[in-house]
């Protein structure tokens, strides 16, 4: 890998855990842990996924029937809403690695506000359907669509976005606690592991509703 | 593997003694400890999953129901399947044994990340209390695989138990990830892959399917308490659902979660024989790549363990078909452990008696498991106790003898005692008659159809189920020797020495029980991990 | 000497004839063919790999043998123990779908029966209307078509004779088929776990010559009893389990008092699934003692277990639950004969 | 400690520029409006393509850019791609088994038809609904249908709850697999349909009334039959009989009789 322009390299006498002979290797070491814990994200996800085909591939009239009762304009708010957000996670890591620490604060709370506007929209859709009685399996007493199988549609539905909200609200958690940290002056160029990992956990609930969208919202 | 220095003047401070009281332990960071506080939680659940098996041999001693109604018989093998599977075997290697030894094969300090180390420690914890928490209450009347929509319906407290499964599995992929980690980054100076110890790679495959396969397991049991508590309807044919994808969703963790079980397994065996024959293991890249075959294929078979349960036709010849060649590198492996004893000079301690064991108990095991890969055998033997009889011969004759195995092996390293060599033997002398009788009867009167989970049978079954019964007291007296043999040892035990085996790996470099943080000397690795030359003489004075 | 090694190697062959069941059908010829060559074959390399073991331990034991070998392992071998087992387990892979394809396609004529899997019992309904529970009435060397569905959680249809098994599953349909050369009885077992009774959930097949099928299908009465028994399990003729019963029948036969008829009944209907003759509790009220007693029943009401009563909870159970049992029996209205139900009746009077 | 598969202790982390950030950020914003817009758009099946193939590849982008694999050592994507390899298996093998089940062939009714003797239509012409037709059908409805299709004919009877899929509603014009005119209704009802047996061992004329009772459920009245249609259900258009078309009903007797004697 070579040396790019805006590269730092880890101070080598910086603090480390003492089973680790570098900071660097510490770093490293960490990066890799955040990408095998995404790994078992993906794969817990996936069993909502093979559900999520399942449905579709035999009840396709069903799915575009009620997909119909989502509204595609919150999801797509909540799209754009969640890129931003990963946006200025990005911005918040870079400024971090070049030392620029009140403006990662800045970006890492513009990206907590993101988050809460997120869970803000997805409260109000959730509110309509429980108010109408759009809930998922036996729950389910909407009477104005009675196509077998709706109610399963909106289990697949409730439980995709009801996890990727805890992801969401977890996120919001441990951003909240960057901000303390980062306040306190803990990160800097020669040390943001927490700030480099928790925006791969950030990118990764971003990327869980790249897919989502599309498959709730835009059944076709 | 040799090293740079000489072991370092030993000064008496261990990482038993390092800092003293409870409270030292409960909150510590140090993997030994963390495994052998791993240990002994699991070594009570075997206990209590040991009591419940002894229950339904008791009930089926003789036909018609003597000392329990149904309902308490189905709830003891649940209970005995599911603290065995998720309570004991699953973490019992890779978390007790895998933790302590790990990171002192590749020669590091500790594991990757030490906190999370301890926190899984806890999860499990947590996890094992909720599940078992509910013999106070309801119980559980499920069997350990949640068939829905039988385990929709049950009464009992199963979305307790579900939470309980849940919640280890957390801890089992912490583990792994671990694991993956410690071995990717913290390796000595030299150890490279083709010099890492049989035991690490097991443990690396294990910790790939872990990682890949317990997430799956942990969705399905939270889509199974939502549709207990909410009734989502995905797996509940009531609803629309369907069940035989429940049955899916589960065994495509639940099959590999039997090589998380098996392997670790087959990794202690490959450590053992090379030291009690001092020859280098016969086939060494041959074993560690069917470790890695064995993980990887056992992810695309699991459709073998639904044969009759309404799985297209189609789909059955594909999962037999690559059921099939989970048999090679089985195969390759027990080849190349008998080869490695070939011309070399084998020395009888406990260890290496267990190893017999493993290796007479596995292959009826592995063999056991063509038949029912067979899809038209099958057919007949599914769901009878010629299953029961094959996965216990894999589970128990080959995990627990390996693990009984390593636990003789490694007992000087974890205690810096030796064990007492003749009761030692006695026991597994025990454990070795009482195994067979117990479960080598189940096979006949599985092909005579007596189905699993009765609580009654057909009177034409009593006199293999007497047999199985007396058999299995027969390994009770084994464990029980066995278990009181150690806790002895650990009290009176003679002093071990560092390498009371003549051991190569990095673990054996250093002292018994080792120091704080494991070497006092940073390790240096020149060659791989079994270069018994045969003209040269080892260390160890035990063997 | 050589007649003595004959003479074991045919006790032996009779033995280990033993350990399987009577093949009933041609299907389950082919399937021992495939098992005994897997019992042979699994015991070659057992045999095999436990010599060497052996043998190893003693030839090159630490006394004997002080100076191993610097061996590191033999790349012709490896891949000798690689390839011939690969083209092995091929070969059984293919044998074992040949059997199985025969095994789950059911010739074109064959009979179909239905069959509703209930916790827990099975009940059979035939083409001509009839239906019967826990016995399977079918004729000998004609195929037969299960096409079977559950009515609540997962059971399995076993019949171990014919080396043929199936899941039940509730919301599908599937089959298994066969088609029996040995008349009399065959055992059927319910091999998914299926809640509290699960073991209890047996059933037979009564496979009947053409004349006694003749007979059957016309509506006379057949004499289990008289039958060949399941050659597999001989002298149990029940299709139940429980405590001393007899080695009778499942359904009415003479010579038997009302009440010796009655028991046979709960015991050929499953009623003793659920219902317990101890005074234990099973899923539903136990028989013991509950005649003349007054029962309250779910929404308060109180009753007094009569004739009337126990009448009305064979044929409409769900109207009158017994308070704190759930509503799981099924309506048996139809499935009983004005006979059968006072033979019920008797018994449940004689367990005080 | 070995780095053997990375040799340069003081390797350099690659920071993202803002600029390449910022321009990332618009590539996803224009990808999201072209999915949206997309899907307005009827594409048939590959609408389903097009919105997955953007999603993949704003998904690539954000993982290549925004989470730095572009930049970081091969292993971390090679353990990503993991995740990605094994979902697939998960969903290929699942779905090897779902899309090759077969239907288990029915040959028969399940309820079988009742020992009342052989079948003889009370209707002539019961091709051609009447008030009395209707009423015999509405009897004929609740005695043979309720279970699975409802007491008002919406496919919600208590039975329907375990059926997939799920019985038809017939208060809607929507989704007639075979079509609404009164012989493609007859049709179903003689061969069956999914879950639903074939109704032959009714008498023909049952058949007929059941058709004209169930037509008048829904707005099915615009559908009507042509004499090919009739047809080719067997009706003689000129005929007198009930309708019983090609098919002859035997009487019990004589079905089991040849039971038996079969083989």
């Amino acid at each position: 890998m070579s040396q790019s322009e805006a590269g730092v390299v880890l101070a080598a006498d910086r603090h480390h855990a003492h089973h680790f002979n570098t900071a660097n290797e510490e770093f490293d070491a960490c990066k890799q842990g955040m990408w095998i814990f995404l790994v078992t994200e993906v794969l817990f996800f996936s069993g909502l996924f093979v559900a999520y085909a399942v449905l579709r591939v035999f009840n396709p009239e069903m799915m575009h029937e009620a997909h119909h009762l989502l509204n595609w304009k919150m999801g797509a708010l909540n799209t754009v809403i969640l890129i931003t957000s990963s946006l200025t996670m990005a911005l918040a890591v870079s400024s971090t690695q070049r030392g620029n620490i009140d403006k990662a604060v800045k970006l890492l709370w513009v990206t907590l506000i993101c988050a809460g506007g997120f869970l803000i929209v997805k409260y109000f859709e959730y509110a309509h359907k429980f108010h109408e009685g759009i809930l998922p399996g036996a729950q389910w007493h909407y009477e104005e669509l009675k196509i077998a199988k709706a109610p399963l549609f909106f289990s697949v539905y409730f439980v995709m976005t009801g996890i990727h909200g805890l992801h969401v609200i977890i996120g919001m958690a441990i951003i909240y606690w960057l901000i303390r940290r980062a306040k306190r002056g803990e990160f800097g160029p020669a040390y943001f592991t927490p700030v480099e990992i928790t925006g791969l956990y950030w990118h990764f609930v971003d990327l869980v509703w790249i897919f989502l969208f599309p498959l709730l919202y835009l059944v076709s | 593997m040799s090293h740079a220095a000489a072991p370092a003047v030993q000064h008496g401070d261990n990482y038993i003694n390092h800092t003293p009281g409870i409270k030292s332990w409960l909150g510590t960071l140090d993997h030994k400890r963390i495994g052998m506080m791993y240990l002994f939680t699991i070594m009570i659940f075997f206990l209590l999953g040991g009591i419940f098996a002894l229950g339904i041999r008791l009930e089926l001693f003789s036909p018609g129901l003597q000392y329990m109604t149904q309902d308490t018989y189905n709830r003891f093998f649940t209970y005995h399947g599911a603290i065995m599977v998720f309570m004991v075997i699953i973490p019992l290697i890779p978390a007790a044994i895998g933790n302590f030894v790990l990171p002192m094969m590749l020669g590091a300090k500790d594991v990757a990340f030490p906190r999370w180390n301890l926190f899984s420690y806890y999860i499990y914890i947590c996890g094992a209390l909720l599940a078992s928490s509910t013999l106070f209450l309801k119980g559980v009347d499920t069997g350990w695989t949640f068939y829905t929509p039988y385990s929709i319906r049950s009464s009992s407290s199963a979305t307790y138990v579900l939470l309980g499964a849940f919640i280890m599995g957390f801890s089992s992929i912490l583990t792994g990830l671990n694991f993956i980690v410690t071995i990717h980054k913290l390796r000595a100076p030299g150890l490279h892959w083709d010099r890492l110890p049989l035991f690490v790679w097991a443990l690396y495959a294990t910790s790939v399917i872990q990682v890949l396969a317990t997430p799956v397991l942990a969705i399905t049991l939270l889509l199974l308490v939502l549709e207990r508590t909410l009734g989502i309807g995905i797996f509940d044919p009531k609803l629309g659902g369907d069940p035989v994808l429940f049955q899916h969703f589960f065994w495509f963790y639940s099959h590999p979660a039997v090589y998380i079980m098996v392997l670790p397994g087959m990794g202690v065996i490959s450590e053992i024989i090379p030291v009690f024959s001092r020859k280098p293991i016969f086939g060494y890249k041959a074993i560690a790549a069917a470790t890695f075959g064995i993980a990887l294929v056992s992810f695309i078979v699991w459709g073998h363990h639904l044969f009759v349960s309404g799985q297209s036709e189609f789909a059955n010849m594909v999962f037999s078909l690559i059921t099939m060649f989970v048999a090679i590198p089985t195969g390759v492996k027990v080849f190349g452990w008998v080869a490695t004893m070939y011309k070399g000079s084998l020395r009888f301690n406990t260890p290496l008696l267990y190893v017999f064991g493993f290796l007479f108990v596995f292959t009826i095991g592995g063999l056991t498991g063509v038949f029912l890969a067979t899809i038209a055998i099958d057919v007949h033997l599914t769901d009878t106790y010629f299953v029961i009889a094959h996965f216990h011969y894999v589970m128990v004759g080959g995990t627990i003898m390996a693990f009984l195995g390593g636990l003789h092996y490694w007992f000087p390293k974890f205690s810096g005692k030796m064990y007492h060599e003749t009761p030692a033997k006695i026991g597994a002398f025990f454990v070795m008659v009482g195994f067979n009788v117990t479960f080598f009867p189940q096979f006949i009167v599985g092909v005579l159809g007596m189905p699993r989970r009765y609580a009654d049978y057909l009177p034409q079954f009593t006199v293999y189920n007497r047999i199985s019964t007396i058999g299995s007291w027969i390994l009770a007296v084994g464990f029980i020797v066995t278990a009181w043999n150690l806790w002895r040892s650990l009290k009176n035990g003679e002093k071990a020495g560092d390498n009371p085996w003549g051991g190569l790996t990095l673990e054996w470099q250093t002292a018994s029980p080792p120091p704080f943080e494991n070497f006092l000397y940073d390790p240096v690795v020149t060659e791989g991990p079994y270069e018994y030359r045969g003209d040269k003489v080892y260390l160890g004075k035990n063997a | 000497m050589i007649r003595l090694l004959l003479g074991l190697f045919e006790m032996n062959k009779n033995a280990l004839a033993a350990t399987v069941p009577v093949a009933a059908t041609d299907v389950a010829v082919s399937w021992d063919n495939l098992y005994w060559f897997l019992v042979y074959i699994s015991l070659f390399f057992f045999v095999g790999i436990i010599l060497a073991m052996i043998i190893f331990a003693v030839k090159y034991r630490k006394d004997v043998h002080k100076k191993p070998k610097y061996i590191h392992g033999h790349t012709g071998l490896e891949i000798v123990w690689t390839v011939i087992p690969t083209f092995l387990v091929l070969w059984i892979f293919w044998w074992g779908w040949v059997v199985y394809k025969d095994m789950i396609h059911a010739p074109a004529d064959a009979m179909e029966v239905h069959v509703v899997g209930k916790q827990w019992l099975w009940q059979f309904v035939y083409k001509n209307g009839t239906s019967s529970i826990g016995d399977l009435y079918v004729p000998v060397n004609k195929p037969v078509k299960l096409i079977m569905s559950s009515e609540d959680v997962i059971h399995s249809m076993f019949i171990p004779n014919f080396r043929v098994k199936q899941d039940v599953v509730p919301g599908m349909y599937t089959s298994v088929w066969f088609e029996t050369k040995i008349p009399g009885i065959h055992q059927i077992f319910c091999t998914e776990y299926c809640g509290t009774s699960h073991s209890g959930m047996l059933g037979r097949v009564i496979a009947l010559t053409p004349d006694q099928w003749r007979d059957w299908v016309s509506g006379k009465k057949i004499d289990v009893d008289s039958l060949p028994a399941d050659p597999t399990y001989p002298g149990f003729r029940s299709n139940h389990l429980g405590e001393g019963m007899p080695a009778s029948q499942g359904t009415l036969t003479t010579g038997l008092s009302l009440a010796e008829k009655g028991k046979a009944l709960t015991q050929s209907k499953g009623c003793v699934a659920c219902h317990s003759v101890d005074g234990s509790r099973l899923v539903g009220p136990s028989y013991k003692g509950i005649f003349g007693e007054d029962v309250k029943l779910e929404g308060g009401k109180v009753v007094k277990v009569d004739e009337n009563y126990i009448r009305r909870s064979i044929e409409n159970p769900q109207a009158e639950i017994v308070e704190g049992y759930p509503p799981s029996m099924p309506v048996y209205k139809g499935l009983v004969t004005e006979e059968e139900i006072i033979a019920i009746t008797e018994y449940i009077k004689s367990l005080k | 400690m070995s780095n053997n598969n990375h040799e340069n202790e003081t390797h350099a982390h690659h920071i993202l520029s803002d600029s390449m950030a910022y321009k990332i950020f618009g590539i996803l914003i224009c990808l999201t409006v072209i999915t949206v817009g997309v899907a307005q758009i009827d594409l048939g099946a590959w609408n389903f393509a097009v919105a997955m193939l953007v999603a993949s590849v704003k998904a690539s982008l954000v993982c290549l850019f925004f989470m730095g694999l572009k930049y970081d050592y091969k292993e971390n994507s090679i353990i990503f791609s993991t995740s990605l390899i094994f979902m697939t298996v998960f969903m290929v093998l699942t779905f090897s088994d779902l899309l090759t089940r077969g239907d288990v062939y029915v040959k028969g009714p399940i309820v079988p038809e009742s020992a009342s003797g052989p079948a003889k239509s009370k209707f002539k012409k019961a091709w051609i609904a009447t008030p009395e037709l209707v009423a015999h059908g509405k009897e004929q409805f609740q005695a043979q249908c309720v279970a699975c299709h409802g007491a008002e004919g919406q496919g919600n009877g208590p039975a329907a709850a375990g059926l997939n899929p799920k019985p038809r509603n017939f208060t809607s014009a929507d989704n007639w697999k075979n079509g609404r005119k009164p012989s493609q209704i007859f049709g179903t009802l003689t061969k069956g349909l999914n879950a639903m047996p074939s109704f032959a061992s009714l008498p023909s004329d049952d058949r007929w009334s059941l058709v004209a009772f169930i037509r008048t459920l829904g707005p099915h009245e615009g559908e009507k039959d042509s004499d090919a249609d009739l047809k080719k259900v067997g009706i003689d258009p000129a005929s007198e009989d009930g309708g019983g078309g090609g098919e002859k009903s035997i009487p019990v007797g004589v079905a089991i009789d040849q039971m038996s004697e079969e083989k």
